[in-house]
């Protein structure tokens, strides 16, 4: 029993077959979708009789530095399995990626929430605004950079030895 | 004929009471004090009705005009999209002001001309009385009233009714 | 005094009548003073011994007090118990805490208007009191049209909650304005149509009169005139704005109704007299239709006065009764109860109290028939709201009041395919 | 003939509202009593947990997780140690197992309980039915503080297991309350589910059609309300959850009142369930003994529990330090929030609170 956790290439085997080309790479956890094909591929994945990722889990970004991953735990209700797919984007300065609310209508607030954090611009989001905080706040909080100390001191744990970041951030910070 | 200290101190309070919230209502700028005063006035014509000994009338003088009428006119300005123009200054001033004097000076003369019935006492008119004159001898003008407030009820509720209600009834219907 | 002679004598000192004092007082004074005196003092000394003796203790004490203590009981908490004995001194001591707050007048708002609403709202509250019978002498003003006097004056505080919703400045007053004038104009149609049946049977519209004829027939107007009072207890606890009705004071919707604004005395003025008002309605309720001061001969022991006040709060009891106990009704439900259910439901009340006078009067029947029409008019009173919701389509409807229960997850779950089984 | 309509105006339900639970607001543009439009505001509430997460150790972020969804502390405690115990590869011992199943099912008895009492308080039952449940949640917090010395913010749960043993007066304290939680749930469904104004005032009110349900990601009682049968406990069983016997209550057509009562049903599901769990506590240790400042191995890990209000989800970036890389919460009452607009436009004021509060939101979790 339990839900059947489809490793990344399961899904990137599935949604090769459905629209061809749409994997940029797979991974044991994820499979990494092309953000050109995003929502045709993620709407191909939702109707598919095999995959029927009828329901979105869960949407996040995150930021590794040199790029944002937007994660997506997709899910089957009736054959209860859960896949991961991930897009990254390696733009900095102006993160897009495909909106997937004409898909999953769950995506709605939790694009609304990436954005307000991390700053990915959602395209084709009916309404992309900063739901927590006030419009015109400077910068997106939880990027790696938000905030970063004088001395190159990066955020993270500073107390416990060897693990302050004192190195230049890998990537310019954006001020 | 009003006699005694208190009805004839109470008539001249009511009176100046009536006239003052009168003035009040034609001079007041904001819509919603107009009807305040108005009230004020219905509140005092019922007072005029009590030292008549029109007990009766007094009470339905308040629950019609007062509890009814006015509350109506009050809903209807806090429904109005413009009511927050208030009783600004309008073109038909003029107009108004010569129909005005026109009914006073209609109204005045006649009211002079008349001769009124004076009654030493107060003429003892039980509210049963009233209600058998009402259901008896002017039965046919008391139905007649009652069928035009139901007429104009029917026609409210025809004239508020939106199209899209319409629909969303016959659909029902339909589905049923 | 009709019926059999009182015990009460005409002394100054016997209380079971208190206008034996209250006549002692009036003749002193024409032996004094001039003419005028005794005409300006009666009314006064009838409002306050009415406020002295019931009005401002049963406000204080079973309106704010009692029922805070018994909604705390049904609620199982305790209740205000810390000021006084049992809490006794809770009343005077938010009255004090009221009277140093800050009365907020909102920028914005109407000030004039809003510091006429309290005003305007407890001027009634006072005037209420001159028709409501608490004894055989003892009524202020035992006017004619003492019912209609009573439908008069209680249309007054809806013109003073709509001012104060109107001139705060605030939306949600302004919601809360709306929904107490369409809802005092809906159920005073029903109120009044209600209560025409009993005056149909008495043939009289002054309350003392009223409680005469209950206890000339020994029969309560409760039971002659069951749907009448089903009505009025409706159409009271909707215009007095209590829970089951409490759309124009909806803490949950529109915060506090019209007043949101308000606030210190102002605000305890409006409350105070909220508590007044119920507390009116349950003694004019009880004043027509169970019986007023008259309790089967037992008047003549104990004091009227006191049985009228019993009979008032056992009515106010059901009022926190009901308020502890029922969620709110929306106002679209309360507004076709109002016109759909109530209105007809009292216009066929009233043709056939009409016709059982008229029977009645023409059969030159005796006073033993009343008992008859009780029986009828119960059971004709059961058949009509059954028979009338069934016109309505309203059924009983089996609502399925738990959930279905599955064993094993999936997807949608179409009716009748559960799989799971209690315990 | 010309439409006859009244102005619409916009009124703020909220931030300071007594029935938005919290800090919470809907802009609601009304046409005299009926909503055309609705928008949601949040964010009042937020102090950016997940960024804080960032800078701590895996066990300092515990208290963070308390302070989410303060309803439920004990199944965010829950969630969020599943999801590091999963990074790290870390087996719990069964006796820890039993007491995180027991303490879950008490929290979810406690955030349920208020659910339904504030749930009622919106139909406008005049503080009733709130007092009687909190009698019965303060109960609980009893239990609470008898074992984590907390009554809110329990910070009970320990990655590898739980903080404390139970202690020895928590079993029959326990059995105790489970003796007479029955007949407060009867007391509660003649209260409520039986009422005929209840029922008027939430059958029918914002329905939610199953496809919507699971297209918009609800989850909890707002998915299971509209007749889809799910519920992580059994579709995912963690902490031991297989070996209990319960059912998955489900509504009819998905509106207020079927989420009302499949909270109520799961009540007694939850009994039945701590019941289970007490009968066969094992004994033997109840916690993995972890370092201090854990260091998960590289990688990424998501793990979900059943949480009072529906798909509890953290989701733990490692890049092998002693604090997360990312930290990610997925709220439940956040997503269950995404169709309010749809379940309120066109009906009135009244059932837009009726509507809010069956989605039974805790402003904290809504804006971290």
């Amino acid at each position: 029993m339990g839900t059947q956790w489809w490793t990344g290439h399961q899904l990137a085997e599935l949604a090769e077959r459905l629209v061809p080309g749409s994997v940029a790479r797979a991974d044991e956890v994820a499979a990494y979708l092309k953000p050109e094909s995003l929502v045709e591929t993620m709407r191909a994945l939702r109707d598919s009789e095999e995959g029927d990722f009828v329901y979105l889990a869960n949407l996040c970004a995150a930021d590794y530095w040199t790029r944002f991953e937007v994660v997506y735990h997709i899910m089957s209700l009736e054959k209860n399995h859960l896949a991961v797919a991930k897009v990254e984007v390696f733009d900095r300065e102006n993160p897009v990626v495909p909106s997937v609310v004409p898909v999953w209508y769950g995506a709605w607030m939790q694009e609304c929430e990436a954005y307000d954090l991390f700053g990915i611009r959602f395209e084709g989001h009916p309404k992309l605004y900063r739901i927590f905080l006030w419009d015109g706040f400077p910068g997106w909080p939880l990027r790696k950079d938000w905030l970063s100390m004088p001395g190159g001191l990066q955020p993270g744990l500073n107390e416990f030895s060897g693990t302050a970041r004192r190195e230049p951030p890998p990537v310019r910070v954006v001020e | 004929m009003i006699e005694g200290a208190g009805p004839v101190a109470a008539f001249w309070g009511l009176s100046a009471l009536t006239l003052l919230a009168a003035g009040g209502v034609v001079v007041s700028r904001n819509l919603f004090h107009a009807v305040l005063f108005l009230i004020v006035v219905f509140l005092g014509i019922a007072g005029f009705f009590l030292l008549l000994s029109a007990d009766f009338l007094a009470m339905a003088q308040v629950i019609i005009y007062v509890g009814a009428i006015a509350v109506l006119i009050l809903f209807a300005i806090v429904l109005t999209p413009r009511a927050s123009r208030d009783n600004a200054e309008t073109r038909m001033a003029p107009v108004a002001l010569v129909a005005g004097v026109a009914v006073a000076g209609l109204l005045i003369p006649a009211i002079l001309d008349a001769e009124w019935r004076t009654l030493s006492s107060a003429p003892a008119l039980p509210v049963s009385d009233l209600g058998r004159e009402l259901l008896g001898v002017w039965v046919l003008p008391f139905q007649l009233a009652s069928v035009l407030l139901t007429a104009a009820l029917v026609g409210a509720v025809v004239l508020v009714r939106s199209p899209r209600e319409e629909r969303e009834e016959i659909d029902e219907e339909e589905r049923r | 005094m009709s019926g059999a002679p009182f015990l009460a004598t005409e002394h100054w000192w016997d209380l079971r009548d208190l206008s034996n004092i209250s006549r002692e007082i009036l003749e002193f004074l024409d032996r004094v003073g001039p003419d005028w005196l005794a005409y300006v003092v009666s009314p006064l000394i009838g409002f306050v011994a009415a406020f002295l003796l019931f009005v401002l203790p049963s406000q204080l004490f079973v309106g704010v007090y009692g029922e805070r203590r018994l909604i705390g009981r049904m609620q199982s908490r305790l209740g205000p118990n810390r000021v006084g004995k049992f809490g006794l001194l809770q009343p005077i001591a938010d009255a004090i805490k009221l009277i140093q707050k800050e009365a907020i007048t909102p920028r914005g708002a109407d000030k004039w208007v809003m510091w006429t609403a309290p005003v305007v709202f407890v001027a009634p509250a006072v005037l209420v009191w001159a028709v409501i019978p608490f004894g055989p002498n003892m009524v202020i003003a035992d006017i004619p049209v003492g019912l209609v006097y009573f439908l008069a004056i209680t249309a007054l505080p809806v013109l003073a909650a709509f001012m104060a919703g109107w001139s705060g400045n605030n939306k949600y007053s302004l919601f809360g304005a709306m929904r107490v004038v369409a809802m005092a104009i809906s159920y005073e149609v029903a109120l009044v149509l209600g209560l025409l049946g009993v005056v149909l049977f008495t043939s009289t519209m002054s309350l003392q009169a009223i409680v005469e004829w209950q206890r000339e027939h020994d029969i309560w107007l409760v039971f002659l005139q069951p749907l009448a009072f089903v009505i009025y207890f409706i159409s009271a606890s909707a215009e007095l704005n209590r829970t089951p009705t409490d759309i124009a004071e909806a803490e949950s919707e529109i915060v506090a109704g019209y007043l949101t604004e308000y606030s210190g005395m102002k605000w305890g003025l409006f409350y105070g007299m909220d508590i007044g008002y119920a507390l009116a309605a349950a003694a004019f309720g009880s004043t027509v239709f169970l019986g007023g001061w008259s309790l089967f001969g037992l008047e003549e022991w104990v004091p009227p006065w006191l049985i009228l006040v019993a009979k008032t709060h056992l009515f106010y009891f059901v009022f926190i009764w009901t308020r502890g106990t029922l969620p709110r009704l929306r106002i679209d439900q309360l507004m076709a109860l109002a016109w759909k259910y109530m209105l007809p439901l009292a216009a066929i009340n009233l043709l056939v109290v009409a016709a059982e006078r008229l029977w009645w009067h023409e059969a030159g029947l005796g006073d033993g028939i009343v008992y008859l029409f009780a029986a009828a008019n119960i059971a004709l009173a059961l058949l009509l709201v059954v028979g009338w919701a069934r016109v309505l389509g309203y059924r009983p409807e089996r609502v399925p009041t738990r959930p279905r229960l599955v064993k094993h997850v999936g997807g949608y779950v179409a009716p009748g395919a559960e799989t799971g089984g209690g315990r | 003939m010309t439409e006859i309509r009244s102005e619409p105006f916009v009124v703020n339900i909220g931030p300071q509202h007594p029935s938005t639970h919290g800090v919470f607001r809907v802009k609601v543009t009304v046409d005299g009593e009926r909503i055309v439009d609705a928008e949601m505001v949040m964010g009042y509430l937020h102090r950016s947990i997940e960024k804080l997460a960032e800078e701590r150790t895996y066990t300092q972020n515990i208290p963070f997780t308390d302070r989410t969804d303060y309803l439920s502390s004990m199944s965010n405690n829950l969630g969020y140690c599943l999801a590091v115990e999963k990074l790290a590869g870390i087996e719990v011992p069964p006796r820890g197992n039993a007491i995180r199943v027991i303490m879950a099912e008490l929290q979810r008895l406690a955030s349920h309980c208020m659910a339904i009492g504030a749930f009622a308080n919106d139909t406008g039952a005049w503080q009733t039915p709130v007092m009687w449940t909190f009698r019965e949640r303060e109960k609980i917090l009893d239990l609470f503080e008898m074992t984590s010395g907390a009554r809110l913010t329990c910070n009970y749960m320990r990655i590898g297991g739980v903080a404390f043993d139970l202690p020895k007066e928590f079993e029959p304290a326990c059995r105790k309350l489970l003796a007479t939680f029955p007949s407060f749930i009867d007391e509660l469904h003649g209260l409520l589910s039986e009422n005929e104004i209840f029922i008027a005032r939430t059958r029918g009110i914002a329905v939610i059609t199953p496809e919507q349900a699971i297209n918009a990601s609800l989850s909890g009682p707002m998915l299971r309300g509209s007749g889809v049968a799910w519920d992580i406990r059994k579709a995912d069983p963690y902490c031991g959850y297989e070996q209990y016997d319960f059912d998955i209550p489900v509504g009819y057509n998905g509106d207020s009142y079927d989420r009302f009562i499949v909270r109520l049903e799961e009540m007694r599901q939850s009994v039945r369930i701590i019941e289970q769990a007490l009968d066969g506590l094992p004994g033997g240790p109840y916690r993995t003994e972890v370092p201090l400042a854990l260091r998960p191995p590289k990688g990424e890990a998501y793990a979900r529990v059943e949480g009072p209000r529906g798909e509890l989800g953290y989701y733990v970036v490692s890049d092998g330090g002693p604090a997360p890389f990312r930290f990610h919460i997925r709220p439940p009452s956040f997503i269950n929030l995404s169709l309010l607009k749809e379940m309120t436009v066109g009906g009135t004021v009244a059932d837009a609170i009726v509507a809010l509060g069956s989605v039974d939101i805790v402003v904290g979790e809504i804006d971290r």
